[in-house]
């Protein structure tokens, strides 16, 4: 059943140094103020698990939150390059990390297959590209069947995955809405699982197919109001376009970064 | 009368004008994504608009900055989870055309959006292979655009992050389950198409005032120019109109959020 | 893109005789009225797929159409036998038919998989079942990264897909609302697809992530109202359970199951 | 003072009493069904009922006469498609206890829901496996309810549609990834668990009135009895009323329907 903690008290229970921890959300509902709060306690040697890192990942890489990403697109969309990616990748800044580089498809069939409790997603994929060559994660196998040669790859099984949703019930049942993602997959395929939301409200009001994810299948739920900013959340608040574009210049520079940092992670409290 | 417009819009156009009514396209963000919605905005009302975020048949008003901005799900006729976006609707051969940008192509229209150098000890990190691998395999046909220039248009390229016609033009011969690949690319400077045999692509039109040797000192490879050279057919007025009232409309939208 | 069309003409245009055919709906939104169409054309020969048999098989099993089912639970729910198909399967009567079964797990994963366009589905199931030995379609794979020994189905992939839906607006998108159960991927699965809703509408008012398919994904829409009785139809009208119990005695005898035939398809309109 | 119940009511009551508070049970139709609802609506109130036709926590006011009645949906959290519940909730790790009827079931709690007889000549055909043959590896555990007979319990299955412990008591031995199997069968006479080493199943506890005769006489292998054989709790006088009062509402809204 999920437990209502503060963002501090579930980071620090569940977000172990060492963790794989998955943080979804694909564009929409990206939980920020969780990344912030991770990059706050100094969480290290993380394995960072997502689709698209964005902002929210570059920001933890730079802070050295990451030993390895694994990813299937890694930019600022619509904008540019992840430079503490990049510094990372090509230049080791702050230290040297590891990529594991997947397409969407493979991702998405991998999260999937991670919820439904399988070891592997079977799919029609990387059919010529050189990824195979230099990600030993992806195999092939035959339908025995037809004969066919099918793209495999393991499941994604995260320690933690952390979340951002619009809102829960009092028992901690939670309703995600608009561009879903693949953030249920990423709750049900992960041992642990932290959801921030924008409220906690008597009913959810949900209509009766919406992506609702149960209190029992949650560890943590906590309140982080505008908590997917500079990401936006349906219904709640729009994307800072403007942000992701001003992040380019923030990022390009070590010490802007930094600076950037300090001003409005490590000195802000847990609602930054 | 001649109009006047830039070689972007051109290339826009040009882009836009590929996509036929009713077809149902995958869209990739940025240039493919402004051409999509010029082709739905003009000529093709009913062109089915695709993003991998989940947003199916969506109509933006104005034109997404990211894969996922809240105007793709507002306007969508319904929208799924990821996994099933590319499960159902891209695996499952719904998708008549993906429509794909990218940073670098090479003679057999492979794609490279992975890295620039040697992938231990790159010289340039690009962002990966997103949707793009499996959009080119799984739709019916692809078309590619970007900007002409020596940089991007290579004989081989460092990496290839998504199929076009294989390393040897081969790559989907015998293939089972595959679409037929890309079809055209379009640029600022031209059309090509590959070639029927060799897959190797081949200019089929210059856009106005393009000369041939503007397309060949912008490609990274000794390029062909087929018998039939045409020469592309010039912007409308409604759809410069069009185009830059959505352009306007975006940067607005954009500066305010 | 859907075509409107009678149901009349829907099921002769769609339904060829030989076909292989699956109607959905999950105990909720049954195609009965589907159903009775394909038995007043006669349709004969067809391989007809479903998870859950029910009724609606049962009367077009008794009527001679099909030569082979494919299921995975052939009961009257909460009631008893489907003494039609157990006729047609223990005495040949009025032919003999041929059965593949298999567990929900399987079918369930087997319509998602040709929803994907995949040859195969993959699970975790058949474990310790003696339905491998009957049924020469389950087959097991190894996983390439675990070694776990896995279940593979080939996926389901119908000539043409039946279901009821509530409602399709005037461009042909159609929401299914409630128990959904393997509808959308039924419809996707298939080559062809008739989808019968209750009423045609200008706005279909769904939420921003319902279960919507879109018209270009189907073949024909066939307005039939109350299309899924005895079945139910969430919004619309409740389930007669009354009937199900009726339907045991009816089906239990050849000559009552024949009179009920004639009187209530035989003779009856389209909107039987 | 000793309340009046019949025997079917003896075990829909001990059978609920098996579901813990907050447990998450995947629910079969009927008998099971019954006591699943029976057990929410006494002791258990945080129960999580999950039916296979996608309808999650739900609290049905009346028992459903199919797996997916309308209340089932109108009174759950959320309902899914049927493929996410048997690949997510299920298969996924989400379901603590599986509850199951069964037509027939041997000394190893292995179900056959097939048929009696030969596969290719059935005497009797049965519906089939339904949920059952993956509820049964991929759930926490396993509870079974179903009336005792000599029919129904049986040495040897038919047909093992459902795995308990196999035809040898082996059959979840050296399996990865599966559940601890049927942990109890409750019948209308006894509650029975399987031999911790043998798999056998034992009657660890007898209902109120009934001998040990009683259960030998209705199973159709030589049954044992464990050493600290019980007696099973009555039924109180609220479990009878609520059963009782669950059942009558089921029977009013069906005769209506």
């Amino acid at each position: 059943m999920a437990e209502f903690l503060s963002l501090h008290d579930a980071v620090a229970r569940y977000v172990q140094d060492g963790a794989t921890v998955a943080m979804e959300g694909f564009t929409h509902l990206i939980p920020f103020a969780a990344g912030h709060e991770v990059i706050r306690q100094k969480k290290r040697d993380l394995t960072l698990i997502r689709m698209t890192p964005d902002i929210i990942y570059d920001q933890m890489i730079g802070a050295g939150c990451a030993k390895k990403v694994i990813f299937s697109w890694g930019g600022n969309p619509g904008v540019g390059s992840l430079h503490r990616l990049r510094d990372a990748v090509e230049k080791g800044w702050p230290r040297k990390i590891e990529i594991l580089e997947h397409s969407h498809a493979a991702m998405a069939c991998a999260f999937e297959a991670g919820a439904a409790g399988l070891p592997l997603a079977v799919f029609r994929g990387y059919i010529g590209s050189e990824l195979p060559s230099v990600n030993d994660q992806i195999k092939f196998i035959e339908c025995p069947f037809t004969g066919e040669r099918l793209a495999a790859v393991p499941s994604v099984r995260p320690d933690v995955s952390i979340i951002h949703a619009q809102r829960a019930d009092r028992q901690g049942n939670v309703l995600v809405e608009g561009i879903v993602g693949v953030q249920k997959e990423a709750v049900l395929a992960a041992k642990h699982s932290i959801v921030t939301v924008e409220e906690i409200v008597d009913d959810l009001n949900a209509h009766p197919n919406a992506c609702v994810i149960p209190g029992w299948a949650i560890s943590a739920i906590a309140v982080a109001e505008k908590g997917a900013l500079p990401s936006y959340t349906h219904g709640y608040y729009g994307r800072s376009n403007r942000f992701y574009k001003e992040w380019d210049a923030i990022a390009r520079d070590r010490d802007s970064f930094t600076q950037w940092l300090d001003d409005n992670v490590y000195s802000a409290g847990e609602n930054s | 009368m001649s109009l006047e417009y830039t070689s972007s819009e051109m290339m826009s156009v040009t882009a836009a004008r590929a996509l036929e009514n009713g077809m149902t396209c995958f869209v990739g963000i940025g240039l493919p994504s402004e051409a999509a919605n010029l082709a739905r905005l003009t000529h093709a009302p009913d062109v089915v608009l695709i993003y991998e975020s989940g947003t199916l048949q969506t109509k933006p008003d104005i034109l997404p900055l990211s894969i996922g901005d809240g105007e793709l799900c507002e306007s969508a006729l319904t929208t799924v989870a990821v996994p099933e976006m590319f499960r159902y609707w891209l695996q499952g051969g719904k998708v008549d055309v993906g429509f794909l940008g990218t940073a670098q192509i090479d003679r057999f229209a492979n794609l490279n959006t992975t890295l620039i150098g040697d992938y231990k000890a790159p010289k340039v990190r690009l962002p990966g292979g997103g949707g793009a691998p499996e959009i080119a395999t799984n739709a019916g046909e692809v078309f590619i655009t970007l900007k002409h220039s020596k940089r991007a248009f290579v004989k081989d390229v460092d990496f290839v992050t998504t199929l076009g016609f294989g390393r040897d033009g081969k790559g989907r011969d015998n293939v089972p389950n595959i679409g037929k690949g890309p079809t055209r690319v379009i640029t600022d400077l031209c059309v090509m198409k590959p070639d029927p045999d060799s897959k190797e692509l081949v200019v089929v039109s210059l856009h106005p005032g393009v000369s041939r040797e503007d397309v060949i000192d912008a490609t990274g490879w000794e390029i062909r120019f087929t018998e039939q050279l045409e020469s592309t057919p010039e912007p409308s007025e409604n759809e410069l109109t069009i185009l830059r009232e959505l352009k306007a409309r975006t940067e607005r939208a954009h500066a305010d959020a």
